[in-house]
């Protein structure tokens, strides 16, 4: 599997509803370091009900200037939400059903996380 | 359930480019019989205007040669440039098709623009050494294709 | 004292490597059929170019980041792909004007036909690029490129009425007999050749190749805050010395030798001479700028190695790209092209490709990620949005305009 | 305009407010936002390439990251669809040392396959023009 299977996918619930877009894949880095970092374990997506634009990172973090567009894009953006990996049951790789959660799967708040240790 | 950008919409928006498009066609035939004698007055002032431009530049670089201020390889270039623009003027009015009212003052126009370019060629000359004659004769023969090519403009906006 | 030389010579050459041929060209265009009506369109394009590159310049110095890295990673591969694909476009289309803009000087200095002189300047631009320092390269175009201010010192020579000038220059008008579409075509060609995307990349990727950090910013704050609206003088006495001598004429500008015509007139052989080495220096500079932005752009935007501080050895694709790049242009205007109207057309396209390079930047340079303490402040972000706006309208009018008018016509 | 969710299909208010996920122990990078499109750069700080794609694999019940792509994938990535698996260029993540502003490599991009072009382009073009492999002056 490489990310851009997951960028971009459509992500349903096990309903069959559409719930939007994969538009990020949040990684950690916990577990044992493979060299000098730990390998990066797929912790969960980040979910939209629109994809592009999402490249100016406003919705995710801190940064609020230029104030106008900070408002903008985080506005494009509402409704985003993270569902954590062990949430999802299937996630094809072509065309087919894009990502699939699981019954009683949860919505998170996508926002990073202030500091981002180092 | 999703839309890429839905058909009704793009149907909407070649519909309105189509429509603005044909009131521009309409439009510009509203002037009826007339505006195809516009456009060919219109072509044939735009070249007599480029040739204008071309014997003031002829103009104002005897001028400096006369006066010592510019040298011989840049008078001869502007020289040569000018008699580029002449030559394309006379192009644009050899290509013009005006309508039969208009057929004398295309060949008053081609006299004109031809009178420019004989005294511009006599400027070149003049400037390289290859010729003899006066800043003052060449400047006389200048000034009258300027004039003869003035006179034709005002003729074609008058009857425009 | 040390620190004092930096910014004298850093000004001076941002002087001098300011006014390329598109601005040689669109001054005296405009000068010719506007007179000083259009000076504020300088104006407004030499705060922006101020503002853009100075932000640009930070983002590189403190984050080490050149502007189409940033591009990269902001955009995507898909749009920013879309704006390598332009800005490529342009930058290509200026380093054509550019080498044809060599070969123009060249012919009026020497009477050999311009055609020849084009595989020369061609072959001139490539060597340089291969073989010459980054400092070296730089400095000497922009010294001299200020052989230019030849057109400041025959407007003073000519002495045309003051007051008019400033006149027309603070109350513009539209004058009687051009169309108003027209006018806004030529303050959107004006913008364009204030703003043009590769003097960006070329003042970014410059510090990268200079390694400044962010101990190097007020120095290179100097430079472009003076250097710049210097330059931008510079312009503004192109436009002047057309609309005196020029314009009551009516002689339309189309060809590098009538922008001399008012020069000659004024100072004569020696200033002519000036004027002459200052548009072969100035042409020159920027065709090294243009072709290496052509290497920056593309090296940034695939990762590969670049810079002129390797050898070519270790920076193998950034330089076949530059000469790849120079041979097209040479090839271009060996198809006997008008190296005028090729400018005028660059410039125009300049302004549409901007927009996508902007945004980016002005995003970036509010990140702490990447710049730390040296974000934005409140004067440069208000500033920074009211520029996005510009930006955007004249990007959007430009092809319209230029349609609507058949390219000025 | 790029896909997206009709205002009425969309399943959830849009102004909710969500709780804050369970904080993972290690450093957090959202894929796009951290680590694709950044440029790689190798253990002297010369360029190696950009991450273009990362390759995921399942190990012990977890997926993890174990290689950064580069190349073909790009095309890919602007066009849709997939390379070969055979085309793709990798860098271990073992060789990275540090994530930031740009991705660090403990070693010479010069021993990453990823290179292959410039290698080529150095040897049969650019190094054997003259002057192609001395400092500019």
């Amino acid at each position: 599997m490489i990310l851009s299977d997951l960028l971009d996918a459509r992500v349903h619930d096990a309903a069959g509803r559409a719930l939007g877009f994969v538009v990020d894949v949040r990684l950690v880095l916990d577990g044992p370091p493979d060299g000098v970092l730990a390998p990066p374990r797929l912790h969960g997506l980040l979910v939209s009900p629109r994809t592009g634009t999402s490249f100016l990172g406003y919705e995710r973090t801190d940064e609020n200037a230029p104030a106008v567009l900070a408002r903008w894009f985080r506005r494009r953006h509402r409704g985003t939400f993270l569902v954590l990996w062990d949430d999802v049951a299937a996630s094809g790789t072509d065309e087919g059903p894009g990502v699939v959660l699981r019954d009683g799967y949860r919505r998170w708040d996508p926002a990073l996380p202030p500091h981002r240790g180092a | 359930m999703t839309t890429r950008r839905s058909p009704g919409r793009v149907a909407a928006a070649l519909a309105a480019t189509l429509l603005v498009g044909l009131v521009g066609l309409v439009g510009g035939c509203a002037y009826g019989p007339s505006s195809a004698d516009t456009s060919a007055a219109l072509t044939m002032t735009a070249a007599l205007d480029e040739a204008a431009s071309a014997v003031e530049v002829g103009l104002l670089v005897v001028e400096l040669v006369d006066t010592d201020r510019t040298t011989t390889p840049v008078a001869d270039g502007t020289l040569r440039d000018a008699l580029l623009e002449v030559g394309s003027a006379s192009g644009s009015l050899a290509d013009a098709l005006p309508p039969r009212h208009l057929q004398d003052a295309r060949a008053r126009a081609l006299d004109a623009v031809a009178d420019a370019t004989a005294a511009l060629t006599d400027a070149r000359a003049w400037v390289n050494d290859l010729a003899g004659g006066s800043a003052h004769d060449l400047t006389g023969a200048l000034s009258d294709a300027a004039d003869a090519v003035d006179a034709v403009t005002a003729d074609l906006e008058a009857a425009a | 004292m040390k620190k004092f030389l930096a910014v004298a010579l850093g000004v001076l050459t941002a002087i001098g490597g300011f006014v390329d041929i598109g601005d040689l060209v669109t001054n005296a265009v405009v000068g010719a059929r506007f007179g000083m009506s259009l000076v504020w369109v300088v104006v407004v394009g030499v705060v922006g170019i101020c503002l853009f590159a100075q932000m640009s310049g930070r983002v590189a110095a403190v984050s080490g980041r050149a502007t189409f890295e940033i591009i990269r990673e902001r955009l995507g591969p898909r749009v920013g792909g879309a704006n390598l694909v332009a800005s490529f476009l342009v930058t290509v289309l200026t380093l054509t004007a550019e080498i044809g803009g060599i070969a123009l000087a060249l012919e009026l200095a020497s009477s050999v036909e311009r055609r020849l002189w084009i595989p020369f300047a061609g072959l001139a631009v490539w060597l340089v690029l291969w073989r010459v320092k980054f400092s070296v390269l730089e400095n000497a175009a922009g010294l001299l490129g200020l052989a230019l201010v030849g057109f400041a010192v025959a407007l003073f020579q000519l002495g045309p009425d003051w007051g008019e000038l400033v006149a027309q220059a603070t109350r513009p008008q539209v004058p009687a007999g051009e169309p108003v579409p027209t006018y806004w075509y030529y303050a959107v060609a004006l913008f364009g050749a204030a703003m043009t995307p590769y003097e960006v990349f070329f003042f970014s990727s410059g510090a990268r190749e200079e390694k400044w950090t962010a101990k190097d910013l007020s120095v290179s704050r100097a430079n472009v805050l003076i250097g710049f609206p210097l330059g931008g003088l510079l312009s503004v006495a192109i436009a002047g010395c057309a609309a005196v001598v020029l314009l009551p004429r009516g002689i339309d500008v189309s060809t590098l030798s009538e922008i001399t015509l008012p020069v000659a007139l004024a100072g004569g052989k020696v200033l002519l001479a000036l004027v002459i080495l200052g548009v072969v220096a100035a042409t020159f500079g920027a065709a090294l700028e243009t072709a290496l932005s052509t290497g920056y752009t593309l090296a940034q935007f695939f990762g590969w190695s670049w810079g002129k501080y390797h050898r070519p050895a270790q920076a193998a694709r950034f330089h076949t790209a530059m000469a790849v790049a120079v041979l097209v242009g040479t090839l271009v205007l060996l198809t006997n092209v008008d190296p005028v109207a090729v400018t005028e057309y660059s410039v125009v396209f300049s302004a549409v490709a901007l927009p996508l390079t902007y945004l980016p930047i002005l995003v970036v340079a509010n990140d702490r990620e990447y710049m730390g303490d040296h974000v934005n402040g409140r004067a440069t972000n208000a500033l920074g949005l009211v520029y996005l706006v510009v930006i955007l309208v004249a990007s959007l009018a430009a092809i319209p305009l230029m349609i609507a008018t058949g390219a000025g016509g | 305009m790029s896909p997206r969710l009709r205002r009425g299909e969309r399943p959830f208010p849009p102004d909710e407010r969500l709780p804050e996920p369970p904080r993972p122990a290690g450093l957090v990078l959202d894929a796009r936002l951290h680590l694709l499109d950044r440029q790689v750069v190798d253990v002297r700080g010369d360029p190696v390439a950009i991450v273009d794609d990362v390759e995921l694999e399942e190990r012990d019940g977890r997926v993890v990251a174990t290689d950064l792509l580069s190349g073909p994938v790009l095309a890919t990535r602007v066009f849709g669809g997939r390379p070969p698996r055979s085309r793709w260029h990798r860098v271990a993540w073992r060789h990275v040392t540090e994530v930031g502003v740009v991705v660090r490599l403990g070693v010479r991009g010069e021993t990453l396959d990823v290179l292959w072009v410039e290698r080529w382009l150095r040897e049969h073009v650019v190094g054997r023009v003259p002057g192609g492999r001395h400092d500019p002056e």
